[in-house]
């Protein structure tokens, strides 16, 4: 328990304090150690669970599902801290494009997210995670126009718009949910405990179930990105400042996605009996399936490298929402290493992204060019970043899709052409940016900067490791978790 | 079934989310910001007032702590901070006519039709009278969708917005007398938040485009991917 | 220890080699010596430790397997060694060896280039440890791991010197295909694990899919692995990443990258699929006679003498697939033994052609080494500049023509024979087929012949046509011991064909459960003595002989040296280099005969005259494929207008429909 | 006694054919001269001729590499050792088995190789122009013949020449549709393959014509005198070649005296025969156009894959 709330509520505490302090290079460091208190939180939290299994109380529940997307989601924190304290002072100080209110926002804002991200992920109470993730709009909102120019002003009200109008659909479902709840529990029952619900979720009523379903699928759907609720995403990632993207890309999605699959389980458990039992992985599937193919397409001809990557975000969420939706253990599985490696790839690729942007101080891709000229280490992370995440081995991504395209030629032979077109095509579209980018000569008067590649080194080299050998740790969350989720066990 | 039945309560309450509904209506049409923003306020209060009576009706005591958030919140603060914001922004004489006010009101009528629909199922399991008030909140939530689609005035968009929060609220009370109250502190306190940072976005837009219609707000359309806006501030 | 057991850990040996050599290959980004000291030693050392698994795997033909603590925890990482692969290792081997050797001499004029010598090192590496790995996996997982690997790689390699254009252009053009040959393969795989219920091989091994299914698996496997191994249509990568790549490079991708998607496709069709079919059979035969005469014309059009070389390539690819064909059809009609005399033809001709193919491209580097041009029209009369490279690439050329008694000659003829037992077949349909194929592959080796000659004698005969030609100098001993090493390799499969075939029979028993009859290591009697017979080593013999002979009787009895008079000029003023023969007009009949073939471009200057010949596939399939990708690309892109309005129309709709769809 | 026998009969056939070679020549321009009502040089003018040859001085041109004086010597050398697998006199012929019907015109193969690129060494014009040319003919050429070789071969069941005839004269006569085709692109093929009128004409050296000419023209002394040589005896195989195929009677199965002796006037008088035709059809016909010679080829190799069909179709019970 004490883990868990060292886990959760540093960010709070961070929130506060770093609010108050004024100097921008403290306060990176600061938000750095903060960072790092919470990761300590998380990895006690997770020692614990995996000794005495599944935590649940004070209206907090942390099983396998999400203690390791806990522990991601810290790490990726930190790194993505480590990363931002120097990125963001050169932002500071050389472009001046950020006041320092702008700083004091931005750090205490980014401890926001974070707190409300674990409070999402780790809490049990329904009503909480909607307000949690809610939380996590209001936080990054006013980040994401933190450079006032008139395009992030745009942008941060699509986003604000868009995703405040889905939370409210998914604040509906859960009432439709808690009203089909209260038919069944007792008085007095906390109808809103996920854990209560998913107990009785067989007796739920089907149509009540179904409809709560939608409301939420669209609601959270809307957060994870799927097409076409995706409209805001791409203006977000590519407005906001570096950082932010990295973990809107990397955390965000993760944990909308994260209370989707938890809203499908208990749907399944209540449709089980129904006349359509698999009514809400057919519906993630076809958004999935919908969401990777637009996604896939919209990676050709971009210009603006941020929107690319963000696209891509798009496309993979879209993936793992088909391998929910295909159901089953393998395609759960890959699923849910899916959510890990691309987090990690992700975010690691907008980093060097930033460094990139930096160099060649433009996010225009005809404009970046000969990176592995004129600093290697960026060339490099961004070229293998992006051979990551286009799902090259030895790298953790191919072995998710691996799975995932192996479960979908079990299930759904006949859909595993579309995937593997949607693969080619994704891959061509990243490929034919990003080469030019990274080789030939570079424009003259471009000359390479303070880079800080500790955290892709770490974030590569994990997911390399995850490509080559998945340790049995991780495994043996994962396959509880898969358990969880679909019943049955893997291994 | 027949209102007969019914006690006083509960006709009352099925009185009050009917002219919540019309609100809603009210709300799609009206074209006149200020009228607006009090069409809110009204809603608002009916709102709250559903949520009280239903408190009365059902006398628990978490209905009535809702019904007076709500009333502070939706019926004083945040009309009074559009009030200021109106005033700020020079926005009294501001109106923006529907394009096509006889088919946006059609639309709303087949929404509230097909909300009637969709949450048949869901209502017949409930007994107490105020089931159908479910179908009722639905359709505001659909309604306030609809006002933000037809709105090109950012603050209209808002008012839609806020619209919706009221049409859950409604749902919550008259499906479930209310959520659990640290749902609805937090429902709330998002609430309020969002409220704050409109404020600040209006201020930001306006003075980025100096003007709040939103249909303006379009650079990012991926064809043009921005290309003008990042190259004008580099 | 008993042999047997030998095999596996040698090829364990050459994969730590390889990473060894990468990792080597990354300090040479601070030390550049390292690059020439540690990395391709190392290299070296990976080439031979392939070299004895493989034969080591041959000589006792049982297989070996292991398991590694890597991969998925359910499904752990498997290797294993058997006769197949051991034919490949071989071949690996035997060309990484030489290579090794030719590398650092070939590399030293990168060290003051820009291009970071650890981009080399490191890629060429872990390109050989990938192929290795392919070689050595027992498992879908693994296998498709190193495959993409080894894919990846590679794709570094190409675009090393990636300053040019071109080459960035033909890398995105490699690794796309690739990425497409991975995907399909990756299905094919997955069809046969969802019959087989596992991705280890011996689950797929083990269990029957059905005709369709078979078929589908098949048709994967023969695009997916087609693709890689360059076969038409989906060839147009090879002839622009191989000469994109630093000779060397070339070399491996060309002599052994391209058999292992043969080997790779082997291991799918003969031997985890399974069930011969007919019709597989006869697919192979087409498209491995199309790809062949397909690339023999390009391949006789092209002035790049590594163009040249590369296509090629396709053209010996195709005749192997011809072969494998053969042997489908065979095995499918139930004649074992001819079924493994095709099977040889192929795996003969895979080894000869990754000697030769190394050899020339090895050779192809030495003269840009010394001349600097690769262009045949600017190159001539390098025989008396660097007679040692010159005598060697003629012999290469010789084998590549296949004239006796050099071993192209031999896998050709065994190709021929193994064609002329069509008699045995009993469906009229295969009976014409085979003959026709063996029709389509003499045609292809006429042309190569052509091809050769040509390559030959405008680049090294004559007299050179350009500055740079002229100032042609030998290469480096290292480079020269390189390409002499695989002159050794190229002697023995030419002399001993006998041995060699012997040593491959293991492999044919494997997959057809049959070897051609037992031949001495002197005379090639596949079948019976009596029907047919063939013995390298005496025509060397007789040729040597009566050469001897021819110059000692014919010797002046004054014995004055020969002399020397300038070139007879029929009368007309004294002929100069620009009146030779360029590479476009020895090869212009052809061209007139062949036109259909060729997407000509022709452009003619007041005192030059451009000729490109590239073949149609361009302009049919690839170009259209990609216009349609950007107009779906900006239809999706329409859709992102930027009104917030829209977006939540979409959002209120997709609501609403989902609803309805719901209720 | 039996392996000198066979040693004795592998050596004597092919220096028989070597030795023969250029007296054919002789008889066949005597013919020709004959059919022009010319008187024509007497017989042994060939052998004259290639003696004076070897006699004179070789010059070399400078601009020639060391390959271009080991060509002659290497063509020699495989046209022989292609002779050396072709029954003459007898089918006992361990040279038959040493290099079957493909390695003979894998032989061929290797001497022309090697006289293209003796050609192209020189760096003269008229080199390029005549090896540029030889190719394109030996491009529909040679498949063409190996077309010829594989429906005998699918028919006697063996590549082995020896074995082909022997088959031909132990088994029952029979009139074969694919034999007559195999026949007539053999003779259009020869035709082709030895430079002789209409595809090239020996006697010219107009360089718009030439062929074969045009890559012997640096050659002089010994090295030239090897090459004509060379090209006599390719002739001579060709005929051998399709005698043995086509009308094997006469040769002798066993190395019997009566037999072995009564087999070479057979020959003689067979390649009689076929000289006289030969001279014949150069008599009346023209030498055609370059670019009409691939239209002859493909003649050529069509009767050739007809043959072969024809053997699949028509006699695929045999």
């Amino acid at each position: 328990m004490i883990w868990l709330l060292l886990a959760v509520f540093t960010p709070l505490a961070g929130v506060l304090l770093l609010a108050l302090l004024p100097r921008a290079g403290a306060a990176g460091w600061a938000n750095l150690g903060f960072s790092a208190l919470s990761l300590a939180g998380a990895l006690g939290l997770a020692t614990r669970v995996l000794r005495h299994g599944v935590l649940d109380a004070h209206g907090f529940r942390v099983d396998a599902f999400n203690v390791y997307l806990v522990v991601l989601t810290t790490f990726v924190g930190l790194t993505t801290a480590v990363f931002s304290r120097p990125y963001m002072y050169y932002v500071h100080t050389d472009e001046k494009r950020v006041s320092a209110r702008g700083m004091r926002l931005y750090h205490s804002m980014y401890q926001g997210f974070l707190f409300t991200m674990l409070l999402a992920l780790t809490t049990d109470n329904l009503g909480i995670l909607w307000v949690a993730v809610e939380g996590a709009t209001l936080a990054t909102v006013l980040l994401v126009s933190l450079y006032r120019t008139p395009a992030a002003i745009e942008a941060a009200w699509k986003y604000f718009i868009l995703c405040g109008v889905g939370i409210a659909q998914a604040l509906f479902g859960t009432v439709a949910l808690y009203f089909a709840a209260q038919h069944v529990l007792p008085a007095g029952a906390n109808g809103l405990s996920w854990s209560t619900l998913y107990a009785i979720a067989p007796q739920l009523e089907p149509r009540v179930m179904v409809v709560a379903f939608v409301f939420l699928l669209v609601g959270y759907g809307t957060k994870v990105g799927l097409v076409p609720l995706h409209s805001w995403l791409p203006d977000a990632h590519s407005e906001g400042p570096t950082p932010m993207s990295a973990v809107l890309s990397g955390l965000l999605l993760n944990v909308a996605l994260y209370a989707v699959v938890r809203m499908k389980m208990l749907t399944d458990a209540a449709l089980a009996h129904s006349a359509t039992p698999e009514l809400a992985g057919h519906l993630l599937m076809g958004f999935g399936l919908l969401t990777f193919l637009t996604a896939v397409i919209s990676l050709h001809r971009r210009r603006d490298i941020k929107r690319l990557f963000s696209y891509s975000s798009i496309e993979h969420m879209g993936l793992m929402s088909f391998g929910f939706g295909v159901g089953g253990p393998l395609a759960t599985f890959a699923a849910l290493l899916h959510m890990l490696v691309h987090a990690l790839t992700k975010s690691s690729i907008f980093v060097t992204v930033g460094h990139a942007t930096h160099i060649a101080r433009t996010q225009r891709i005809e404009r970046i060019r000969g990176l592995i000229r004129t600093q290697p280490a960026v060339g490099w992370g961004l070229l293998l970043g992006v051979a990551a995440i286009a799902g090259f081995p030895p790298f953790g991504i191919f072995t998710s899709e691996f799975l995932l395209l192996s479960a979908t030629m079990q299930l759904w032979p006949w859909l595993t052409p579309l995937l593997v077109l949607g693969l080619v095509v994704a891959f061509a579209g990243l490929f034919r940016s990003t080469q030019p980018m990274v080789f030939g000569a570079a424009p003259p008067g471009q000359y390479p900067v303070r880079a800080n590649m500790l955290p892709v080194l770490t974030h590569l080299a994990l997911v390399l490791l995850l490509g080559i050998a998945i340790p049995a740790v991780l495994a043996h969350w994962l396959d509880q978790a898969t358990q969880l989720i679909t019943g049955r066990s893997l291994l | 079934m027949n209102l007969g039945a019914l006690s006083l309560l509960d006709q009352a309450v099925l009185v009050l989310a009917a002219m919540a509904l019309f609100s809603a209506f009210a709300l799609l049409a009206q074209s006149r910001l200020l009228a607006a923003i009090h069409v809110f306020a009204w809603q608002g209060a009916l709102v709250a007032a559903v949520a009280a009576l239903t408190g009365a009706a059902s006398g628990d005591v978490n209905l009535y702590i809702s019904a007076a958030i709500t009333f502070v919140l939706k019926v004083l603060l945040i009309p009074w901070m559009l009030h200021r914001l109106v005033r700020r922004l020079a926005l009294e004489r501001q109106s923006d006519p529907l394009p096509y006010p006889a088919l946006t009101l059609l639309a709303g009528a087949a929404i509230v039709v097909f909300a009637d629909w969709v949450a048949a199922p869901v209502a017949q399991f409930e007994h107490s009278a105020t089931r159908n008030v479910i179908a009722i909140s639905l359709a505001i939530v659909l309604l306030g969708m609809l006002t933000m689609v037809v709105r090109r005035q950012a603050l209209a968009q808002v008012l839609g917005f806020m619209a919706i929060e009221n049409g859950l609220f409604l749902a919550a009370v008259a499906s479930t007398h209310g959520m659990p109250l640290v749902v609805e502190l937090g429902v709330a306190f998002d609430v309020l938040v969002a409220m704050v940072l409109f404020g600040v976005f209006f201020l930001q837009i306006k003075d980025s485009i100096d003007t709040l219609d939103i249909d303006r707000l379009s650079q990012l359309s991926a064809s043009v991917e921005q290309d003008e806006a990042t190259e004008a501030q580099r | 220890m008993n042999p047997a057991a030998l095999s596996l850990p040698l090829a364990e040996a050459a994969v730590l080699a390889a990473l060894a050599s990468a990792a080597a290959g990354l300090v040479a980004a601070r030390w550049p010596r390292a690059l020439s000291w540690l990395a391709f030693p190392l290299l070296g050392l990976a080439g031979a430790c392939a070299l004895a698994a493989g034969i080591d795997a041959l000589w006792c033909g049982a297989a070996q397997t292991a398991t590694l603590p890597l991969g998925l925890p359910w499904l752990p990482w498997q290797i294993a060694v058997d006769p197949l692969s051991g034919v490949f290792l071989l071949i690996l081997g035997a060309v990484l060896l030489p290579v090794a050797v030719y590398g650092p001499g070939y590399a030293r004029e990168f060290r003051n280039g820009r291009d970071s010598l650890a981009h080399l090192g490191v890629f060429t590496g872990l390109f050989v440890a990938g192929m290795l790995g392919v070689l050595l996996a027992a498992d879908a997982f693994l296998f498709m791991v190193a495959w993409e690997l080894m894919s990846l790689a590679s794709y570094f390699l190409v675009c090393f010197q990636h300053e040019h254009a071109d080459n960035r252009r033909a890398a995105f053009l490699y690794l796309l295909l690739a990425h497409v040959a991975g995907l399909l393969i990756l299905l094919s795989f997955g069809v046969l694990a969802a019959a087989g219920g596992g991705f280890s091989f011996a689950a797929m091994r083990a269990a029957h899919p059905d005709a369709l299914w078979a078929a589908i698996a098949f048709a994967l496997a023969l695009a997916g692995f087609g693709a890689k191994a360059g076969l038409a249509p989906l060839h147009v990568w090879l002839p622009e990443a191989h000469p994109a790549a630093p000779s060397h490079i070339s070399a491996l991708l060309s002599a052994v990258m391209l058999k292992v998607a043969l080997y790779g496709f082997l291991r799918v069709v003969f031997d985890l699929i399974g069930a011969p079919q007919w019709g597989f059979g006869v697919t192979l035969v087409i498209v491995g006679a199309a790809s062949a005469v397909l690339g023999v014309l390009l391949a006789l059009q092209q002035s790049d003498l590594k163009r040249l070389l590369a296509y090629s390539s396709i053209e010996n690819m195709g005749i192997i697939f011809l072969a494998l064909g053969l042997a489908q059809i065979f095995q499918a009609a139930g004649h074992p033994t001819l079924a493994a005399l095709a099977l040889l033809a192929a795996l003969y001709q895979a080894l000869n052609h990754a000697l030769l193919k190394g050899l020339l491209f090895l050779g192809a580097g030495a003269v840009l080494h010394g001349a600097h041009v690769r262009s045949l029209d600017r190159l001539g009369g390098l025989l008396r500049r660097m007679p040692r490279t010159g005598w060697m690439f003629l012999i290469g050329c010789l084998g590549m023509a296949a004239v006796p008694p050099l071993n192209g000659f031999v896998s050709e003829w065994l190709t021929f024979q193994a064609a002329l037992q069509a008699w045995q077949l009993h469906d009229s349909l295969l009976r014409i087929l085979v003959p026709l194929a063996a029709a389509a592959l003499a045609l292809t080796a006429a042309l190569a012949a052509t091809v050769f000659v040509r390559a030959f004698g405008v680049g090294f005969l004559g007299r050179a046509r350009s500055r740079s030609a002229r100032h042609a100098h030998e290469v480096s001993g290292g480079m020269l011991a390189g390409q002499a090493l695989l002159v050794v390799g190229i002697a023995v499969a030419a002399l001993l064909p006998g041995s060699v075939l012997g040593l491959l029979a293991r492999a044919a028993v494997q997959l057809t459960g049959h070897a051609p009859a037992a031949s001495g290591w002197l005379w090639l009697t596949p079948l019976d003595p009596a029907s047919a017979s063939y013995a390298p080593l005496p025509i060397l013999a007789v040729l040597l002989v009566v050469g001897a002979l021819g110059v000692t009787l014919l010797r002046p009895h004054r014995g004055a040296p020969v002399r020397r008079a300038d070139p007879w000029d029929c009368g007309f003023a004294p002929p100069t280099p620009q009146m030779q023969y360029s590479a476009a007009g020895f090869a212009q009949p052809q061209r007139r005969v062949f036109a259909p073939a060729y997407a000509l471009h022709e452009e003619a200057g007041v005192d030059r005259y451009e000729l490109t010949a590239s073949d149609r596939t361009w302009g049919r399939l690839y170009r259209p494929l990609g216009a349609l990708t950007d107009r779906a690309a900006d239809l999706a892109r329409r859709a992102q207008a930027g009104h917030v309005r829209r977006y939540l129309a979409w959002s209120l709709i997709t609501l609403l429909v989902l609803l309805w769809i719901v209720s | 006694m039996d392996r000198f026998l066979n040693l004795g009969a592998a050596l004597l056939q092919p220096l028989l054919l070597l030795a023969a070679a250029p007296l054919l020549t002789g008889v066949i321009r005597r013919i020709k001269a004959r059919l022009q009502n010319r008187r024509g040089a007497p017989l042994l003018t060939p052998y004259r001729d290639l003696r004076k040859l070897i006699a004179k001085e070789a010059i070399v041109a400078r601009t020639a590499s060391p390959l271009f004086r080991a060509a002659p010597y290497v063509v020699f050398a495989a046209t022989l050792l292609a002779a050396a697998a072709l029954p003459v006199f007898s089918t006992v012929l361990p040279g038959a088995r040493i290099a079957d019907a493909i390695a003979l015109i894998g032989l061929l193969g290797l001497a022309r190789f090697v006289l293209v690129l003796a050609g192209l060494d020189a760096g003269t014009p008229f080199g390029g122009m005549g090896a540029s040319r030889e190719m394109l003919v030996t491009t529909f050429a040679e498949p063409a013949l190996l077309l010829v070789i594989f429906t005998l071969a699918m028919t006697t069941h063996t590549t082995n020449l020896a074995g082909m005839a022997d088959a031909t004269l132990t088994g029952a006569t029979v009139l074969r549709p694919s034999y007559l085709f195999a026949l007539a692109a053999l003779l259009l093929l020869g035709v082709a393959e030895c430079g002789r009128i209409p595809v090239d004409n020996p006697s010219t050296h107009l360089e718009l014509t030439m062929i074969h000419e045009g890559m012997l023209l640096e050659y002089s002394g010994r090295h030239l005198a090897l090459m004509e040589w060379a090209a006599q005896l390719k002739l001579t195989l060709f005929a051998v070649l399709t005698v043995d195929l086509f009308l094997p009677w006469g040769l002798a199965t066993r190395l019997t005296t009566p037999a072995v002796l009564a087999a070479p006037p057979l020959l003689a008088l067979k390649l009689l025969l076929l000289a006289a035709l030969l001279a014949l059809s150069e008599t009346v016909l023209a030498k055609m156009r370059l670019f009409r010679v691939p239209g002859y080829l493909t003649l050529a190799f069509l009767l050739a894959l007809l043959g072969l069909l024809s053997h699949v179709i028509l006699e695929a019970a045999a």
